[in-house]
């Protein structure tokens, strides 16, 4: 975490070098490399099967890259576990909401806290004491993000009951638990309408500004990743076609034609 | 809220507990629960030893009005071979003063051995259970009359020796014992290796895990491998069909294959059909129908429709096995019946009856049991009495006599089992000092 | 008679706060649901609060008289900044957080606001936004930091870094605590406390200025007369800037140092209700009403026992509920079976409401229906009328327990004089009563005697048991054209009691007969539909389908058998109604903040279903402007039909 | 209809995260601990020879497979491993607990049953191993590894049985203070006693561990074990805690079993993979991923066959006992399939429900 | 050292000193694998159709075996047993479909095994009532089946050859050709196939869920009963031998759940093991490991290959 927190915004965070991925023979990613700096709200887009969400994949160490490496706040890596990507500050969320279905909203959020609680066995067993205050602690903490996410009213449902629009309020705010240095957005704002989108695309931002987290996100609605983001990269079949700035991207004739050309 | 559920225990418990007959009718009648198993893995062996027990206990109801002119009240407790339901059911008929039980479950005797001298109800395995519980010095209200499991490997040695020639005879011969891979089938285990030690003869082990009493295949290849002369069986229930037949498989000669008398089954037997023709068993008693006591069970009980026995089975081994048990619990209490002097007799009174067991041949005959058992006899120290076995073979169709009475060998077993009774006194630290007094024989 | 007379110093509320911090430190005094818990302050934390917010405003540079504007919800944060104006003798102005910039920009422009403490980022907006209106205000505090990351801090400061810096300073500097402790010790019974706007149903609204003295001495006399004690729970859920809240949660509170408790968010003020469970509530009709409505749909989904074993439970109460309450003889069988019915559903029923633990409750600012009321009544909750003003801080006449009805308002008050005048109007004398109109001397004379009573406009009449009743605005009452009286809010009242309606405007002053336009209730009416199987996609196609019609025939024909039983009122019977499709809305001008019909507004926006509604037609197009919840402007148009109406012969003999 | 949580407001995190935070379920459980610690040994003292029966046959033995089921319910229910080796890791605690007490016959035999569910839980550990690649039934089949495995050894390890003839646990006689707790000697109200508070305490801390961060993080590893790598649950640390957690209960429950229920003896038999279908028929139905419904559950399998039987007796139909059984056997087999098409998440289930109703009593929703 | 040469050397050392031994050994291996694969086979055809974990297939195994029987005890000719039998079975799976499966369509899997479990009960119960507890002789003439053995000399010794045995691998392959056939040439197998694959797709061919069920379970009956004569004939037929039924629980993880060849080769494989390894490294444990063994030989497999044996590479896909 200290190597992360050294690192001042603007300045690299993550680097992607060369990374090249393939199941069996199938390739998902062909040497791409880009960076995302500190601070930054970064986007990652391409048509359907562009690789974007298995590059997160092998970011927070689902996927082992074939080739390439990975480096994190300074440090570069080839194999990494998700657990280990967790411990140094990669938080995500998921396509298709992954959230623990049988548990309330505010359990789910705690259980993001799970790598900053460390009371022993003991005290666990008796809930009390250290434990107690611990627990007391951290749901503190969890109780600003319910604040800040606007979930008082469903803390206590289990999220398995909720709208989809809420699980994915939830799901981030299981991530922001993490109080992560890099936070991956898979598709935030998918199957969500106007209104529930331009909320999550408030928060998005809030994170970002409140918390100076920077996030990496993968979006299909156009307009809100040009309003959000402020680095976009573009992936097709697997290959990195443009990086830059919105405006450059917009601009760029590949992917004109690849992406923004094909109705989406 | 957890406890919620305790309350609706209870209040379910409190409806039992006031709806259970407790102690009823208890002085008119002298209760005898049977505890049996018709259902579950063993219902096979359970049932026509059930049927046997009922109904000689029934005839002497219907017959004689009972013993000494008390009826006898009888309820059959379905255990299904299961320890949980045997507690159980001791629980349940505990409250009704039984004057002895019979677990018929060497688990539920293990179970139950410590609590009979507690709650003052003598116990009865017959043949099975603790073989250690002979000694009646350590387990004053445990009887299992009329031979113990040692005696009974004993009397296998010695069918071979005299098979083979002589004792002496045996050294460097090769015998199996093939057992259930449970505690009741390893009880022959101690015996055999020191009478091994002793006749210079080898023993190999061949257990079946109960998951695999229908699965022996393996087991008998060893067999085949190792070709021991003769083997002994200690199996249970669907166990022993399935080693008979798996014997036939590998051809081994039936006559040398020779099963303790809970592998004397006529299913058992009848199995492994014509292949199994010359397959021995242990015995205690005759098999058949041609006994004064069948006869008047046949009439006045089955025939009366008081039984739930098939009648084609009626005198099969097993059911015949029945009927010695419940011989030995009626002549036990017609003994207490004497020593006392009351009608109405107790557990502790039974005790004493069954401690001063004699059933000679005049009485067998008195019975209507002449030739269907050898006399038995207990007393204060002897709780088993090691009495006389004989083999039995399987003729291709039923039991037959194959061999005349013969002793166990007593002197081999006797040390062994009082050392074990001290080993159990000593392990179970507390066991009380037998405090009963010793009723001459009668 | 006010219990401070005798101690004159405690002629203000910063005092009693001090006085509360002394004597009760560590009774809770104000609660707030907030990260899930209700985070508690005692009397002493938060006094101590108070007076670390009072230092800080004073050093935003509020003085005495300053105007102090608070914009937000219930919420700790803007009781304590109404608390430390006081303390430094500045005038807090509590406005409608709801209010459009337009309105607060109105208010405060007219009080001549010099800083404000609003709630969030939406307040701070309105305000930056109309800036350039307020050029005395020089400070804007505010309570939520959520999206203010990037505001210029030159004249935004949050208030926890307000009270931070006021507490170190009064840790460092004695000297600044003996200041604030000098001012509250200055402060006079007939400073200026508060400035509460009025709502106004025409017009403008109206600045009342209330004096320290005056709030102090009612609020002691209603704490009396309720036998209001420290034990006491509030929930303060009512508008900031509504004098009901100011009274009956601020005054009471502070005077009686019971704890008062400001719910999570205005969606949840239901659940923290319930959760609360306070002992004194207040709610208008309008509340208890719906939450009727509510409670007989839920059980129009029970299964069939539950529902018998309701109604028959329900029955029994009504039958011997209120007796019981009101200390009468019962019999002992009835007794018996309504200790059953408590069991199991009043007790259940008041749980579930959140009325479990009401010692008084009240419930005033319209006329409230006899059944309505007998119904929470009869359930155990000594629920009663109070009848007042703004221009009173409250109370006029007020109920005591034991001797309740609906139709009337209850006796006037402890230390309240009342008196009609000749064409009927109520005019009141009390402590509590307004000093001025802020900036307005005219009005403050038009309302104000000279023997200091004040003109309620109210028309009303003393029953023969003493208590007062209500008829209409003085003004409103009018006359049909053959002379007979016609009391328009009277008739509205009347219809509004059926819970399938919302709302009713009447017309019917100079005219040859009254008529009615109504609004259905859509939850009511919305659950008859579903089942009955009346389909229908919007509450245009609802409140014009003919089945509902029938209906709400039916309750008018009612209405109108009723009034024909009521020698004043039979002449007024209703002629003709019409359901409007649409439902009339705050936003849209049609309804004040407070919920009530602005009559002369509805006729005007609405004339030409006016004109149909006397010229005989069958239906009438309409076409209206309204204003979305995002502030964009639409409009509607509907053929409205008209229903005519068989009026019933005045049953006065037959009566 | 019982329920007035109005007024019942939390002004800490401790009071809002309590396991009851309602005043009326705190009640409700203190009436339950005090029925189960006074009402029922009152009733058992009043009426000695029922209450003995009752105590013995229902009481014991149920709390005991209650505290099993909740150790099952851990893994299977909390965890989401479903293990057919509860019987096994039962025996294992039985034999721990005897070696140790016959080794040690100084130590209180109480000790002992604790000490004995970390045995249990040593080897639930290893057998817990091969959760990390395999998942689902395929892990069920695997735990009967252990199930069978454990079994052999219980049978064939003389040194386990101390090399009784029997070839069974013989339970010794072991005091506390002059009474006897196990053994012949011991009456059931004694060992009610010891069960309850061991029960009542274990369930108590099962309910500490459930409602922390461990209980969260295996409540993770069950909904989506893919999320929950990415919150920093490692997961085979997080598995092999719930099987050592949960071999720990069975363990212990096994060894209650032996010293406290039968109290005299019993054969490795008992540990057969029937007690393990058992136990978990017992979770499923009163509930997984529920500690109140692992005492429903106990009741229903345990209990109903019982009163099944006990039904048949009072009814005096001309029936033989093995009619009734079989009957028994059918009707436990038809009443399974019947209450999971009732509620297929059990009776805790049915019983949230039906809290929620008097919750919000008379309304409907 | 002297225990790694009993581990690693003698047990070779055996095989080469008595081949015959060794043949015979595999045979038995064998005869019980298929035994074992017709149970798993059982339990995949339901898994594969309708996602149940089928527990009760070693009671219906039972159940069919002891109703063929009974029947046959109550004076039904032997042929006209079997086809009550098999009437009876149809029946069975009517009644599980209509009462047990169709109300808790949907519920997760594990709620549909313990319903199985409950089903178990049910049958035990039921087959007591009608037919007794007793241990019943299959009657393996009257069905004309064979009896006696075929001795080979071999390898310097004999190898026999029960003629039950041949015929129950016999039975079995016409059973698993019969089933291929099935399921690959007629309307109804491919649609077994489809329901299989995608529960969607197969409703739209127009083919209701429903009637899958009752015919998969009807053919798992089917596949209980053969099990249940051949093991009847090679013990009895009695409650005892559910527990055998267990056997093929290892099978399965072996094989894997869905896959029928899995299911063949698993069993031959775990049938051969333990066979082997109760044979010739049981006496290193005083024999009667095969109660376990099974499993670790599965156990061990799925280290290597967690998919099982025939099951396809899982990517997790997030």
């Amino acid at each position: 975490m200290s190597g992360a927190d050294a690192i001042k915004p603007g300045e690299t965070l993550l680097s992607v070098d060369n990374v090249s991925l393939a199941f069996g023979g199938v390739r998902a990613i062909t040497e791409v490399s880009f960076d995302i700096r500190k601070s930054e709200i970064r986007a990652i887009i391409g048509p359907n099967g562009a690789g974007k969400t298995s590059m997160l994949n092998v970011i927070n160490g689902f996927y082992h890259p074939n080739e390439g490496r990975i480096s994190f706040a300074g440090a570069t890596r080839a194999r990494m576990k998700p657990y280990e990507a967790a411990t140094q500050g990669i938080a995500r969320t998921f396509q298709n909401v992954a959230l623990f279905k049988g548990m309330t909203t505010l359990d789910n959020i705690m259980a993001g806290r799970t790598l900053k609680m460390n009371r022993g066995f003991f005290w666990q067993l008796l809930r009390q004491g250290p434990a107690l205050a611990e627990e007391i602690e951290h749901r503190k903490f969890c109780e600003e993000i319910i604040d800040f996410l606007e979930i008082e009213a469903i803390r206590k449902t289990p999220v398995g009951k909720l709208p989809y629009g809420l699980q994915k309020r939830v799901e981030l705010g299981r991530a922001l638990a993490m109080e992560p240095t890099l936070l991956l957005l898979d598709e935030p704002m998918a199957g969500m309408n106007l209104e529930e989108k331009e909320d999550m695309s408030r928060f998005i931002i809030d994170v970002n500004q409140h918390y100076g987290t920077t996030i990496a996100l993968i979006e299909h609605d156009m307009g809100v990743v040009m309003d959000l983001s402020d680095r976009i990269v573009v992936l097709e079949y697997g290959r990195k076609i443009a990086d830059g700035t919105p405006a450059e991207v917009k601009a760029d004739q590949k992917v004109i034609d690849a992406y923004l050309g094909v109705s989406h | 809220m957890m406890i919620r559920s305790i309350a609706l225990a209870a209040a379910a418990g409190c409806a039992l507990a006031t709806a259970l007959p407790v102690s009823a009718s208890a002085q008119e009648s002298i209760y005898v629960p049977l505890f049996t198993y018709r259902t579950g893995a063993f219902a096979g062996s359970g049932i026509p030893i059930a049927n046997g027990m009922s109904d000689y206990l029934n005839m002497l109801n219907e017959r004689d009005g009972g013993i000494g002119g008390v009826k006898l009240l009888i309820e059959e407790c379905e255990t299904g071979y299961d320890t949980k339901k045997g507690v159980e059911c001791y629980e349940q008929v505990k409250g009704k003063k039984p004057v002895i039980t019979s677990p018929y479950s060497t688990g539920i005797t293990l179970q139950l051995i410590p609590k009979a001298s507690v709650d003052k109800i003598p116990m009865l395995s017959m043949a099975y259970g603790l073989s250690a519980s002979a000694d009646g010095n350590v387990f004053p209200w445990i009887f299992n009359p009329p031979a113990t499991y040692w005696d009974g490997a004993s009397a296998f040695i010695k069918h071979v020796a005299e098979k083979e020639g002589g004792l002496d005879k045996l050294k460097g011969k090769k015998f199996g014992l093939v057992h259930l891979d449970a505690p009741y089938g390893k009880e022959p285990i101690p015996l055999l290796e020191n009478l091994a030690k002793e006749f210079g003869f080898e023993l190999k082990l061949y257990p079946v895990p109960a998951a695999e009493m229908q699965n022996q295949s393996a087991l008998w290849l060893g067999v085949r491998r190792d070709r021991p002369d003769w083997i002994y069986l200690q199996g249970w229930g669907a166990m022993n069909p399935t080693a008979v037949k798996e014997a036939a498989k590998i051809n081994y000669p039936m006559e040398k294959l020779v099963g303790v008398w809970w592998a004397g089954g006529d299913d058992d037997a009848r199995g492994g059909g014509a292949e199994a023709k010359g397959y021995k068993s242990l015995n205690f008693h005759a098999a058949g129908a041609n006994f004064p006591v069948i006869q008047d069970i046949q009439k006045h009980v089955i025939d009366k429709g008081k039984s739930q026995v098939d009648k084609a089975k009626v005198g099969e081994n097993l059911y015949n096995r029945g009927v010695y048990n419940s011989m030995l619990i009626a002549e036990a209490i017609r003994n207490a019946q004497k020593i006392t002097g009351k009608k109405v007799v107790t557990g502790e009174d039974v005790r004493r009856g069954m401690e001063s067991l004699e059933i000679t041949e005049a009485r067998l005959k008195e019975i209507g049991m002449e030739g269907f058992a050898a006399p038995v006899k207990v007393s204060c120290s002897d709780h088993n009495g090691h009495h006389k076995v004989y083999v039995a073979v399987w003729d291709g169709s039923k039991w037959t006599k194959g061999s005349d009475w013969m002793e166990p060998m007593k002197d081999k077993v006797r040390p062994l089992l009082e050392a074990a009774a001290k080993d159990y006194a000593e392990k179970n630290a507390g066991w009380p000092k037998r405090t009963e007094a010793c009723d001459k024989s009668s | 008679m006010s219990t401070t007379t005798g101690q004159p110093e405690l002629d203000t509320f910063p005092k009693l706060y001090a006085r509360n911090a002394a004597q009760r430190p560590e009774r809770p005094a104000i609660r707030r649901k907030d990260r899930g818990i209700w985070q508690t302050w005692s009397w002493a934390q938060s006094w101590e609060i108070v007076r670390a917010l009072a230092h800080a405003f004073a050093g935003l540079g509020v003085g005495r008289g300053d105007k102090v504007a608070i914009v937000g919800s219930n919420r700790p944060a803007m009781y304590w900044a109404i608390a430390a104006a006081q303390t430094l003798r500045a005038v807090p102005v509590p406005v409608y957080a709801d209010a459009v910039a337009d309105e607060m920009a109105y208010v405060l422009e007219n009080a001549d606001v010099k800083i404000a403490v609003v709630q969030d980022q939406e307040q701070v907006d309105k305000i930056l936004s109309m800036a350039d209106r307020l050029p005395l205000l020089t400070h804007v505090v505010y309570d939520e930091e959520r999206g203010l990351e990037d505001y210029d801090r030159a004249r935004l400061s949050p208030v926890a870094a307000l009270i931070a810096q006021g507490r170190e300073a009064l840790a460092k500097d004695p000297e600044a605590g003996r200041r604030i402790d000098a001012s509250v010790a200055a402060g006079r019974g007939d400073d200026a406390s508060i400035i509460l706007y009025t709502s106004g149903t025409t017009g403008r609204s109206k600045g009342v200025v209330m004096s320290a003295g005056g709030s102090v001495a009612a609020a002691s006399d209603t704490v009396a007369f309720d036998h209001l004690n420290d034990r006491d729970e509030v929930l303060a859920y009512l508008p900031l800037a509504w004098v009901g809240d100011h009274y009956l949660n601020y005054a009471q509170a502070i005077v009686a140092g019971f704890c008062m408790a400001c719910p999570e968010s205005p969606d949840t003020a239901q659940q923290d209700l319930r959760e609360i469970g306070p002992t004194f509530y207040f709610a208008p009709p309008r509340v208890f009403e719906s939450l009727l409505t509510r409670v007989m749909i839920r059980m129009e989904d029970a299964g069939a026992l539950k529902k018998k074993m309701f109604h028959h439970y329900i029955a029994v109460a009504k039958q011997w509920g209120e007796k019981i309450l009101d200390g009468e003889s019962v019999p002992l069988g009835a007794r018996l079976s309504y200790r059953l019915g408590e069991w199991l559903v009043y007790g259940p029923l008041k749980n579930t409401l959140g009325f479990t633990r009401i010692r008084t409750a009240y419930t005033a600012g319209e006329a409230i229906g006899a059944e309505l009321f007998s119904f929470y009544r009869s359930l155990g909750i000594n629920l009663k009328q109070l009848y007042g003003q703004t221009e009173a801080f409250l109370y006029v006449t007020c109920q005591k327990d034991g001797e309740v009805r609906s139709d009337a308002v209850g006796p006037a008050a402890p230390n309240v004089s009342i008196r009609l005048t000749e064409d009927g109007e109520v005019q009141f004398r009390s402590p509590g009563r307004f000093v001025e109109y802020y900036k307005d001397a005219d009005k403050t004379r038009e309302t104000l005697t000279e023997d200091g009573f004040v003109k309620t406009g109210d028309a009303g009449f003393f029953d023969k048991d003493g208590q007062l009743r209500i008829i209409d605005r003085a003004k409103d009452v009018g006359k049909l054209k053959s002379g007979a009286m016609f009391a328009p809010k009277y008739i509205e009242n009347k219809l509004k009691f059926f819970p399938n309606i919302k709302e009713a405007v009447a017309f019917g002053d100079a005219r040859d007969f009254a008529t009615v336009m109504l609004n259905i209730d859509l939850a009511s009416v919305g659950a008859w539909a579903e089942r009955n199987n009346v389909s229908y996609a919007s509450y245009q196609e609802l409140a014009g389908h003919p089945r509902v019609y029938e209906m709400i025939e039916e309750h008018v024909d009612e209405v109108n058998r009723s009034l024909a039983a009521e020698p004043m009122m039979a002449a007024a019977q209703i002629a003709r109604f019409l359901i409007l499709h649409k439902e009339l809305d705050a936003d849209d001008g049609e309804l004040t903040r407070t919920q009530k019909v602005r009559r002369g507004f509805i006729a005007e926006r609405y004339a030409p279903l006016v004109t149909a509604l006397y010229d005989g037609s069958n239906n009438a197009d309409i076409r209206t402007e309204v204003t979305f919840e995002d502030g964009r402007k639409g409009a509607i148009a509907a053929n409205v039909r008209i229903v005519d109406m068989k009026r019933q012969a005045s049953q006065e003999k037959a009566a | 209809m019982f329920y007035r949580e109005t007024g019942q407001y939390k002004t800490s995190y401790a009071a809002d995260m309590a396991v009851f935070p309602i005043l009326q379920d705190r009640i409700g459980v203190g009436l339950m601990l005090l029925v189960a610690a006074v009402g029922i040994p009152l009733f058992a003292t009043l009426f000695p020879a029922t209450g003995n029966f009752f105590l013995q046959v229902i009481m014991i033995p149920f709390l005991i497979f209650a505290l099993a089921a909740i150790g099952l319910n851990i893994l299977t229910g909390y965890t989401g491993l479903i293990s057919l080796g509860t019987g096994a890791f039962m025996g294992v605690g039985a034999f721990a607990c005897y070696k140790l007490t016959t080794i040690f016959p100084g130590v209180n035999i109480i000790v002992w049953i604790l000490a004995s569910g970390f045995f249990s839980c040593a080897v639930g550990v290893v057998f817990g191993l091969p959760s990390l690649r395999i998942k689902g039934f395929y892990l069920a089949v695997a735990t009967l590894a252990a199930q069978f495995f454990l079994q052999w050894c219980f049978v064939r390890v003389p040194w386990l049985f101390n090399y009784n003839a029997s070839g069974a646990i013989e339970v010794p006689e072991r005091t506390l203070f002059g009474v006897a707790l196990t053994g012949a000697n011991a009456t059931a109200m004694t060992r009610y006693f010891v069960v309850l508070a061991i029960v009542v305490g274990l369930t108590w801390i099962a309910s500490n561990l459930i409602h922390g961060r461990i209980g969260r993080s295996w409540m993770a590893v069950r909904d989506m074990d893919i999320a929950a790598q990415l919150m920093g649950i490692k997961l085979l640390p997080a598995k092999l805690l719930a099987f050592a957690v949960s071999s720990f209960y069975c363990g212990v429950a096994g060894a209650m079993m032996v010293f406290f229920w039968y109290a005299t003896g019993a054969e490795p038999e008992v540990f057969s993979i029937r007690q393990s279908f058992f136990i978990l028929s017992m979770i499923i139905i009163g509930g997984l991923g529920s500690l109140i419904g692992s005492y429903f559950g106990a009741a229903l399998i345990y209990i109903m066959p019982i009163l099944l039987g006990w039904l048949a007796d009072v009814s005096g139909l001309p029936i033989g006992a093995a009619t009734i059984e079989h009957l028994r056997v059918m009707l436990t087999g038809v009443l399974i399939i019947f209450f999971l098409i009732v509620e297929p998440h059990g009776l805790a289930r049915l019983w949230q429900i039906g809290k929620q109703k008097l919750r919000i009593w008379p309304f409907p929703y | 050292m002297d225990i790694l040469y009993k581990i690693f050397i003698d047990p070779f050392v055996q095989m080469g000193g008595a081949p015959d031994l060794l043949v015979q050994t595999l045979w038995e291996g064998l005869v019980g694998g298929v035994l074992y694969a017709l149970i798993a086979l059982g339990f995949v055809l339901i898994f594969k159709a309708s996602g149940v974990f089928n527990f009760a297939q070693g009671i219906m195994m039972v159940f069919a075996a002891l109703t063929l029987v009974g029947l046959y005890e109550k004076g039904v000719p032997a042929f006209l047993a079997l086809l009550l039998t098999i009437g009876v079975m149809y029946a069975l799976a009517l009644g599980i479909e209509r009462m047990v499966l169709r109300p808790l369509v949907n519920q997760p899997d594990i709620i549909l095994f313990m319903a199985t479990f409950g089903l178990t009960f049910v049958l035990v119960g039921l087959g007591e009532l009608i037919f007794g507890g007793e241990p019943k002789q299959m009657i393996t003439e009257q069905l004309w089946l064979p009896k006696g053995a075929i001795d080979i000399k071999m390898l310097g010794g004999l190898v026999s050859l029960q003629k039950i045995d041949i015929a129950a691998a016999v039975i079995a392959s016409i059973m698993v050709a019969g089933l291929a056939v099935f399921f690959q040439s007629t309307r109804i197998g491919r649609a077994l196939r489809a329901v299989a694959d995608d529960h969607q797709a197969a409703l739209s061919v127009g083919i209701s869920l429903n009637q899958i069920w009752v015919i998969v379970w009807f053919t798992a009956g089917i596949v209980a009963l053969a099990t249940g004569i051949m093991w009847g004939a090679r013990s009895d037929v009695s409650f005892a031998l559910e527990i055998i039924a267990l056997k093929a629980l290892p099978v399965l993880i072996l094989g894997g759940f869905t896959s029928i060849p899995g299911a063949i080769v698993g069993g031959l494989i775990i049938g051969i093991g333990e066979k082997l390894g109760e044979f010739y490294w049981g006496p290193l444990l005083g024999n009667g490991i095969e109660s376990w063994l099974a499993y670790f030989i599965a156990l061990a497999f799925l280290l290597f290959r967690p998919q099982g044996l025939f099951g396809e590479k899982i990517i997790e896909r997030i």
